[in-house]
């Protein structure tokens, strides 16, 4: 387990020594926001309307704007093929990996949320839906990203093949993740959703890092 | 030699049975198609509800269908691949891709068109026409990962590696009309309590089912020949290059 | 053995998680996800004016009535009904007995305003003389009942 | 202590690299890895290092198979490759701390005496040159014991004073029973030292 640790520490501290990343990962996702309001207009029940989706897709494409970098950077300094020699297995270092992205690039995104979700007009019940929502069902955008981030790690121009192959795989989550808001908004069941979004994370939180190492297998060789 | 590097390209029995069974499927293709646009379209009745619309449901249906039955097998043939690594398994999928995002294609637009009439709205965002889609960009990516690899064996293994995480799709198109409220009528043909389709309907249907099926292995046939040969020279080459 | 057992704690470690994953989404659906109200949720736990949502149930009998593009009509589950006003086009399908989807808030005078309303078919199909025959021998409520 | 390696052949996009390669190296021994380029230098020290699948071989560690049981192996060797397998944004202190804690054994100080990297040792490894990195990323071989080395091209970007370093710290490395293989264009002056001229196994015979 001190090497899961050892793993998940350095992976953040590089974070933060690059800090720059996850800056412009949290200004790109604010600025995307904000770009609706714009397009819309104003008018402040279109966007209590449009505000949860709004969000969500905000999170899902500033994630994945990160994620191509998830192995390439290990990838092409030569540590990936140290860090698959062990000694932990595979499937631990993508989850310690994944574990470093979603704290370093998406924690942030959901700490903004609710400062954006209150310019978008949306009720005080669905705020704490969404960041609740973000929270539960956020980890299945990384770790899905890390399949298609494992798939693109050895391809120059990944990035694009990347969005082509997780985007839809990420709909489901979208999908629950706004219904739950929603369904606050309406004041209709929200529990259900929650449920179905934490049911999403645990069956990722085991397949994605099996086929990440399956996908990682094949780029080093 | 212990390497045998014409795995790929000479599955000579695989080529013999396809050839021997290509001309009857291409012939029933034609037949059945033919018979089941005639029945669909002039021998059976108007529905009580719906009139003449109910017909698109002949195109719309079986096509449906196939594009979920092309990704089943896809992913059953990659698994095949990864798991005991046949030669040929890699090469059917592949060669079925196209195929089947033709027929999800086909499925999306006529459900456009009939939705227009019936509901009101050419498109609505309900889990199954959704799921739908989802599955038509899965048959793109999967044909894009094909193509982003220089090195066929290693796009085989990550194709089969994405086919096979997006097979979570497949169920949640199937039940999502049971799952959801929407808009999207609940299954008719395969229930529980036998099919709500009067025998009238039912029979065209199925009669396009079946040709849909055969046009399926037609064009499947000639696809993976192609592949097989695709290698053949690819191998060729290669060689010539070594001496 | 210490890599057999390894193996035997990840693959039930997998399967344990797995089997949590499968119970929330079971449970989830069996607490039936709903995208819309039907008139009886509203009675008994009314939604405030302004707020967006999906009202759901059938078009009731007697109910429509048609001004120029204003329709009017009444939602109900055969237990409450609610009042709508829509103004544009409705879908061929749209008929009293019906299923529909209406989308919108109420207004303060409780009559729900749709800004869009989809009519629900069923998975029946028929020709119309086996239709007219099935309501003749009283097979039809049974039916329309699933709705 | 005996690596065993049986009918090896190698296949990279449907291309026969080399086939039919056989050697064994015991304790205290070395094997030197020679070739044109293209030969497959890289990917036969990329395939004892579980990196890469032979297309057909055995290979044996202690009469145990190694493409069978890879875990127990895994631990045995340490691999150098092409790249410098170090975080630009941290010191080589950090990126040799770091694989220290990731793979258990530590012995950071005395492998950063041993390449001479004291100076530069907190200093970011994106301001080094290419000759100090390659050092510090060297320094792996001692901060991590491990009875194998597989090195390839471990010379590469070294001067003339720091190859001499680096073939003393590799002798003592066989003195204490080690093995080591390694793919240079350059002899490196090792006594016990066996041969394998890739040229001689290319894909001829397909």
């Amino acid at each position: 387990m001190s090497a899961f640790y050892a793993l998940l520490k350095r992976d953040l501290r590089l974070a933060y020594r690059q800090g720059s990343a996850v800056t412009l990962t949290l200004a790109f996702f604010i600025i995307a926001v904000t770009l609706f309001p714009l397009g819309v207009g104003p008018e402040l029940a279109v966007l209590a309307r449009i505000g949860p989706g709004v969000l969500w897709v905000g999170a899902l494409l500033s994630c994945l704007l990160t994620l191509d970098r998830l192995y390439q950077a290990d990838y092409e300094d030569g540590t990936l093929e140290q860090l698959m020699k062990g000694p932990l297995p595979l499937e631990l270092m993508v989850l310690a990996k994944v574990a470093a992205h979603w704290i370093s690039s998406v924690l942030p995104l959901i700490l903004i949320a609710p400062v954006l979700a209150i310019t978008f007009n949306i009720v005080a019940d669905g705020i704490w839906v969404l960041v609740l929502s973000l929270l539960i069902g956020s980890p299945v955008l990384s770790l899905i990203g890390s399949i298609g981030a494992a798939l693109t790690v050895a391809m120059r121009r990944g990035g694009v093949l990347l969005s082509l192959m997780i985007l839809p795989l990420y709909i489901p989550v979208l999908i629950f993740g706004v219904a739950a808001v929603e369904a606050a908004i309406s004041l209709l069941a929200i529990s259900p959703h929650l449920m179905l979004l934490g049911g999403l994370t645990l069956g990722a939180l085991v397949l994605c890092p099996f086929a990440s190492a399956a996908a990682l297998r094949l780029a080093v060789e | 030699m212990a390497i045998d590097l014409h795995r790929y390209a000479n599955p000579a029995r695989f080529l013999r049975i396809m050839g021997a069974i290509f001309p009857w499927v291409a012939i029933s293709t034609a037949v059945l198609l033919i018979a089941g646009l005639y029945l669909g379209l002039f021998v059976s009745p108007e529905d009580y509800q719906q009139g003449d619309t109910v017909r698109i449901m002949f195109i719309h249906v079986p096509a449906a269908w196939m594009a979920l039955s092309i990704y089943t097998m896809m992913a059953i043939s990659s698994a095949v691949g990864l798991i005991w690594k046949h030669p040929v398994a890699d090469l059917s999928a592949k060669a079925a891709a196209p195929i089947g995002a033709c027929f999800t294609f086909l499925a999306l637009v006529t459900g456009a068109l009939w939705g227009q009439p019936m509901w009101g709205t050419y498109w609505v965002w309900d889990a199954r026409l959704t799921s739908v889609l989802i599955l038509f960009f899965l048959y793109l990516g999967y044909m894009a990962i094909w193509e982003s690899f220089d090195d066929p064996s290693k796009a085989a293994k990550a194709a089969a590696i994405l086919v096979l995480v997006g097979v979570i799709n497949i169920p949640i198109i199937k039940f999502s009309v049971d799952w959801w409220n929407t808009l999207h009528q609940p299954a008719s043909v395969a229930t529980m309590d036998g099919p709500k389709i009067h025998s009238s309907i039912l029979i065209p249907l199925l009669v396009m089912a079946a040709a849909y099926m055969s046009l399926f292995m037609s064009l499947f046939i000639v696809r993976v020949k192609s592949e097989i040969l695709a290698r053949r020279l690819r191998l060729l080459q290669m060689n010539k290059l070594q001496e | 053995m210490t890599r057999k057992r390894r193996r035997l704690v990840v693959v039930l470690l997998s399967v344990g998680i797995l089997g949590l994953a499968a119970a929330l989404v079971l449970n989830a659906f069996e607490d039936s996800l709903v995208f819309f109200h039907s008139p009886s949720d509203l009675v008994e736990k009314p939604v405030p004016p302004g707020r967006t949502f999906r009202l759901g149930g059938l078009v009731e009998e007697g109910s429509y009535v048609k001004q120029g593009v204003d329709i009017s009509f009444n939602v109900t589950d055969l237990a409450e009904s609610i009042p709508v006003k829509y103004r544009g086009l409705v879908p061929d399908l749209f008929r009293e007995g019906q299923g529909v989807v209406a989308e919108g808030q109420f207004d303060e005078n409780g009559t729900f305003v749709a800004s869009n309303v989809l009519a629900k078919h069923d998975e029946n199909y028929m020709p119309p003389e086996v239709a007219e025959s099935l309501k003749e021998a009283g097979h039809w409520q049974e039916q329309a009942g699933d709705e | 202590m005996t690596l065993i390696v049986e009918n090896l052949g190698c296949v990279r996009q449907e291309r026969i690299i080399f086939s039919d390669v056989n050697f064994t190296v015991k304790a205290g021994q070395a094997l030197w890895v020679k070739g044109r380029n293209g030969t497959g230098k890289s990917s036969l020290l990329r395939i004892i290092a579980q990196l890469l699948k032979p297309a057909s071989g055995q290979i044996s560690w202690q009469q145990k198979d190694v493409l069978d049981e890879p875990v127990e192996f895994l631990k045995r060797f340490e691999y150098i490759g092409h790249l410098d397998a170090l975080k630009t944004s941290m010191t080589p202190r950090e990126n040799l701390s770091f694989w220290a804690k990731y793979r258990g054994p530590n012995n950071i100080e005395a492998a950063i005496e041993a390449f001479k990297i004291e100076e530069i040792a907190d200093f970011p490894v994106r301001s080094l040159s290419a000759g100090q990195k390659k050092r510090s990323n060297l320094a792996r071989l001692i901060a991590c014991p491990s009875k194998i080395w597989i090195l390839d091209e471990p010379i590469s970007s070294l001067d003339v004073h720091f190859i001499d370093l680096f073939t003393d710290l590799l002798r003592a490395h066989l003195e204490d029973g080690g093995l080591a293989l390694y793919a240079t264009h350059q002899d490196l002056e090792i006594d016990d030292v066996q041969l394998l001229n890739l040229d001689e196994y290319t894909g001829a015979g397909s």
